[in-house]
């Protein structure tokens, strides 16, 4: 079986069910202004898929903003603890779920895993959903994903004309397994109902306009001394919401915490727009300037990824564009960048 | 300081920060003078009340404090002039937003002692003690890693 | 508001053209129809990229420390200051003058554009509305009138939203709409002052010590330490913060609760005296933190205390670095005997 | 699975100091286990994670050559909190190591060749880790012609005095130090680094160069390689980014598409001058 129906009335008895075995995950209220961020949910009501994504993406269940790597006591190491416990995020945009097989890249890939990150994944199911209102600021087009997506994603559900009824396609394994455990849950799918489906991804697409990316990587390798990036970047603030908010951004630092001899190692988030990102003990800075730093981290997702990784580092998610407080957007400088000679 | 306080058994841990001229000498008249006050101090001197950063009280919350002593010199007598005057004005602020944030008032004390005021400090580190003692352990801002 | 634009250009051409500055901080149209984006122009060409609609809210006056700020110079061959040019709101204003105050950005190499404010629209007010009558649409043209804010979207329909509600809760609250001290003034009308959020303040003081703590940490618990605030903070200005020195590492680097709380607090407590409550902080913010009941303390206390309000004269110390000798000491811990 | 941000166990063994200044001290680190030393294989150029508990971690190029068994050496300069701690150890202090990371010179392609080693200032430790392994008995062979040109602010500043003492007397290498500034009671040479190299105008025929030395010295000596005839493959540098993970995962060292932790920190001057200039 690898595609099921789920009728509305089921899905508080699937919630529940699940949460008998996992932790779930899904988008839920977060703060007064009525945007998402994911998080513990115990029922449908607490649920809420809006036109605008969650506030953050998925990224941080599978790699924390603050992560405890290690203990220890005075000079020796005491704990090594990895994460455990299964958990299912439900409403991943296909995104977000794009964006988890560039982290895959780098933490499970480059012939060395990450236990932490290894750990989380595999003991996750993510369970995209797909979006029918694409927002203004989104692109996942121009980059290769599509509303209807589902690389990355265990499962897809998408919304159906029936009454709200949920239409799940495995797209793994895991996915699958997952629609054979809660099979009881699920009615079978007619088809009305994938047409209904394909017509749905292809006026989602329709919706959102794309940007020519063709041979971008081309023309950024070309332009990197451009003082472009000098007039692109001018208003930049040097914050860190663009590569916080990116799905796929996954800089880190790893920090010591102590009090009395406890004390612990921990990783968190860290960003290349920060000069203290490169900044030597010595003082010295190879990458002081704001220009030099915005074009790390535009070169690394549209250029060095894609010589490392065969593909860009960037979803199209548009985090970037609405929470930029300059609204520097980067749309707007790509298309610079297209437009060089 | 009372018996039956000292039979209590939780003694909070309190970091005085004394200006080196007035507080510190103060501190030191209550010692020498053989005076009795809680051992629930812990001293830091500094050259001047105004010496006082907003994060050495964050810090010392953070570090485990259960309180915090700011002491300097009676205004109109700074060994530096008007450091205290100065400071005087960020300790109001950094008392008021601390409380407004719910950080309980008794928390994070300002007081001024005279190097002649040696029973004035140990009176100041019994009530300031006591106030503390009343709240219990400071977990607001403690960071337990 | 076109007509605000219009003249916005003609001033910095002439500007420019009679070689008094040479740059000019103003905005010009952004994405998606919701926003503008803050902008450097260097020539009366370039000046007619500038813009002025309901969207500008961004506080100008943070660019400037920046413009100022330059290495050591040669005894006797110091290179003048740029001269620059700022289209300023009331705010951006008084960011301005707490600026010059104190030396970051000198008042005599600005030229001020002054822009009296109706209020501006806060984009993601906008956008959830737009998104709710017709989807995450494209909006194509926004004209702002008198009571309601018309748009219209990419897939052609016209919307149409009252204008209050979409207004930045700061400006629902400004007390000061219109710049004072600009070099030049825009003609146009200003939005009654407001009571500057007194009214946010006192129900906040009314809420008991446990459920202030709790509101304080239940928003600050959600801060990712981006440094957004910070960074969009006009008097944040600081070359170094003491949230990134490691030695002394005031505090962690990750968000780790107490680290976090105490960045704010002391945070919001360095903009004593400087904060001319733009809510730049707020509006910055990718995780929606109301930092105005905190903000507007520090600011209120400085105004009650010590009788300042920054922003508007260069004059008067600053209140931090003076003091009366009948300051307020009521706080002082008098023991129980002397 | 094994997890690469656990640090092995190792003590001090020794400490000592190696210049004037006494701002740079060598670490001489003993395993606190039979298994992590005898898993602990490294060739000269790669680098470790010197982890202390509570200050945190920093990477340091590996000062010792696996010729010389037993050990691990270090030489850390103080700059840093990290840093800072770890000259404040003694001998007896238990610490971690986590590595080898990166890759080594490429000795493979280095077999056959003379090598002409250039340094300055403190990077000469992964140098010092290969002229001790080239020297060895059982490696000269390997090799031929070997000149070192390695210079200091003053001979205060020279690292490893006894065994360059060693290296000038010894008939199978050419070692010539050289100091900025002429200084009382210094008899050898006098100059900057780029100028000793003009002056001494090895060949570059079948020759190798490897230069490690501050962004200042790179810049100055590439192009009086390249002057001498040096192919840019042919120049080999160990580059020093900030780190954190080692590992390539947490993209701090990362410049144009590599990271210089898990793809250098050695590189040639032919793979350099692609990369955006932010590695000095």
């Amino acid at each position: 079986m690898d595609k099921a129906l789920l009728e509305r009335k089921n899905l508080d008895a699937l919630l529940v069910a699940i949460r008998k075995v996992a932790k779930l995950f899904a988008p839920a209220r977060d703060g007064r202004d009525g945007e998402t961020a994911f998080s513990p949910v115990e029922s449908t009501a607490e649920i809420h898929l809006e036109p605008v994504n969650t506030r953050l993406s998925a990224k941080g269940l599978f790699f924390p903003q603050r992560e405890t790597l290690m203990r220890f006591s005075g000079s020796a190491l005491s704990d090594v603890t990895l994460p455990t416990g299964a958990f299912v995020v439900f409403g991943v945009r296909p995104c977000d779920a794009r964006s988890l097989t560039w982290l895959d890249c780098v933490f499970i890939g480059g012939g060395q895993e990450d236990p932490y990150f290894q750990e989380r994944r595999k003991s996750a199911v993510v369970i995209a959903m797909a979006c029918d209102q694409p927002c203004a600021s989104c692109f996942c087009t121009s980059v290769g994903g599509s509303p209807y997506g589902s690389e990355g994603a265990d499962l897809l559900a998408s919304a159906t004309g029936k009454e709200g009824a949920l239409l799940f396609e495995a797209h793994s394994d895991k996915g699958g397994e997952f629609l054979r455990t809660y099979a009881d849950f699920f009615a079978a799918v007619d088809g009305d109902t994938l047409k209904e489906r394909d017509e749905r991804a292809a006026a989602a697409k329709r919706r959102m306009k794309a940007l020519d990316c063709a041979d971008l990587k081309e023309k950024l390798d070309a332009g990197i001394d451009s003082p472009l990036w000098d007039t692109l970047t001018k208003t930049c603030l040097g914050c860190g919401v663009c590569a916080y908010l990116c799905p796929v951004c996954h800089c880190f630092d790893i920090t010591d915490e102590k009090r009395g001899a406890e004390g612990v190692r921990v990783r968190s988030w860290d960003s290349c727009q920060f000069p203290r990102f490169t900044l030597h003990a010595s003082g010295h800075n190879p990458r002081p300037l704001k220009k030099a730093r915005m074009r790390q981290r535009i070169m690394h997702k549209f250029s060095y990824a894609v010589e490392t990784a065969g593909t860009v580092f960037c979803s199209g998610c548009g985090r970037c564009v609405r929470a930029c407080p300059v609204n520097l957007d980067i749309r707007r400088i790509l298309a610079a960048f297209k437009d060089l000679q | 300081m009372s018996e039956a306080a000292m039979d209590q058994g939780w003694q909070p841990r309190i970091v005085a920060f004394l200006c080196n001229w007035c507080s510190y000498a103060g501190a030191d008249l209550a010692g020498v003078s053989r005076m009795q006050y809680p051992p629930s101090i812990r001293v830091i001197r500094v050259p001047c009340s105004g010496r006082i950063n907003p994060l050495f009280i964050a810090s010392a919350l953070q570090s485990g404090a259960d309180g915090v002593l700011v002491s300097g010199c009676h205004p109109g007598d700074c060994h530096y002039l008007s450091g205290n005057l100065v400071a005087r004005r960020k300790f109001a602020l950094v008392k008021s937003l601390l409380a407004h944030v719910g950080i309980e008032p008794e928390r994070v004390q300002f007081s001024w002692v005279s190097a002649s005021e040696g029973g004035r400090f140990a009176s100041l580190v019994e009530k300031v003690t006591e106030d503390v003692r009343k709240l219990g352990p400071q977990k607001k801002l403690a960071k337990v890693p | 508001m076109g007509d605000a634009a219009r003249e916005i250009r003609r001033i910095a051409a002439e500007l420019f053209d009679g070689k008094k500055i040479d740059v000019l901080i103003g905005f010009e149209k952004g994405s998606d129809g919701y926003r503008s984006r803050p902008v450097f122009v260097s020539s009366a060409a370039e000046a007619e990229r500038l813009a002025w609609d309901a969207t500008c809210s961004h506080n100008l006056a943070v660019y400037l420390p920046s413009l100022f700020r330059r290495g050591p110079q040669k005894k006797g061959a110091e290179s003048a200051p740029p001269r620059v040019g700022v289209v300023a709101k009331a705010c951006d204003m008084r960011s301005l003058i707490a600026l010059a105050k104190e030396k970051q950005a000198p008042r005599e190499s600005l030229f001020v554009i002054g822009v009296p404010c109706r209020g501006m629209i806060d984009a993601r007010k906008l956008e959830a509305e737009v998104a709710r009558a017709a989807g995450g649409v494209e909006v194509t043209a926004l004209v702002d009138g008198e009571e309601a804010v018309s748009v219209e979207t990419a897939d052609g329909r016209a919307l149409s939203f009252a204008r209050e509600p979409l207004v930045h809760d700061a400006c629902l609250e400004c007390r000061f709409p219109v710049p004072r001290g600009a070099d030049v003034m825009v003609e146009g009308h200003a939005r009654p002052a407001g009571n500057n959020g007194d009214a946010l303040l006192k129900e906040f003081a009314k809420l008991s010590e446990t459920e202030r703590w709790q509101k304080f940490q239940a928003e600050i618990s959600r801060c990712i330490r981006c440094y957004a605030c910070r960074q969009a903070c006009p008097t944040c200005y600081c070359t170094e913060c003491f949230a990134e020195t490691n030695s002394p590492a005031w505090i962690g680097v990750t968000t780790e609760l107490s680290d976090t709380m105490i960045f704010h607090i002391v945070r919001i407590f360095h903009q004593a005296g400087r904060c001319s409550e733009c809510d730049a902080c707020v509006r910055a913010c990718p995780m929606g933190i109301d930092l105005r009941p905190f903000t507007k303390k520090i600011a209120a206390d400085v105004r009650e205390m010590f009788g300042f309000t920054p922003g508007f004269d260069l004059e008067t110390p600053p209140p931090l670095l003076t003091f009366r000798e009948d300051d307020q000491q009521g706080f002082i811990t008098e023991p129980h005997r002397g | 699975m094994k997890n690469p941000y656990v640090p092995l166990p190792v003590t001090i063994d020794e400490v000592f100091i190696e210049n004037e200044a006494r701002d740079i001290k060598t670490f001489r680190l003993t395993f606190d286990r039979d298994e992590d030393r005898a898993g602990f294989s490294y060739l000269p150029g790669q680098f470790a994670e010197l982890s202390l508990f509570g200050a945190g971690e920093s990477p340091i190029g590996i000062a010792s050559s696996p010729t010389e068994e037993g050990f691990l050496l270090f030489s850390v300069k103080r700059t840093g909190v990290v840093t800072g701690e770890l000259h404040a150890c003694a001998a007896g202090r238990k610490m971690g190591v986590r590595g080898p990371l990166g890759h080594p010179f490429p000795w493979e392609r280095m077999e056959g060749k003379n090598l002409l080693i250039v340094s300055g200032g403190f990077a000469f430790t992964t140098l010092r880790s290969s002229i001790t392994y080239m020297l060895d008995p059982a490696n000269r062979g390997r090799f031929g012609k070997i000149t070192a040109v390695y210079g200091a602010r003053e001979p205060g500043e020279l690292l490893y005095k006894k065994s360059i003492a060693e290296w000038v007397a010894r008939p199978d290498i050419d070692f010539i130090s050289t100091i900025d500034r002429q200084k009382d009671g210094w008899e050898g040479r006098v100059g900057l680094v780029p100028n000793v190299v003009k002056d001494l105008a090895p060949s570059a025929e079948n020759t190798l160069a490897i230069v490690c030395g501050p962004p200042i010295m790179i810049r100055f000596t590439i192009p009086v390689l390249l002057e001498l005839g040096f192919a840019k493959e042919a120049i080999i540098l160990s580059l020093e980014n900030r780190m954190k993970c080692g590992i390539g995962k947490c993209g701090r060292c990362n410049v144009g598409p590599v990271y210089v932790c898990k793809d250098g920190p050695v590189f040639t001057w032919a793979q350099l001058e692609k990369l955006p200039a932010e590695y000095y």
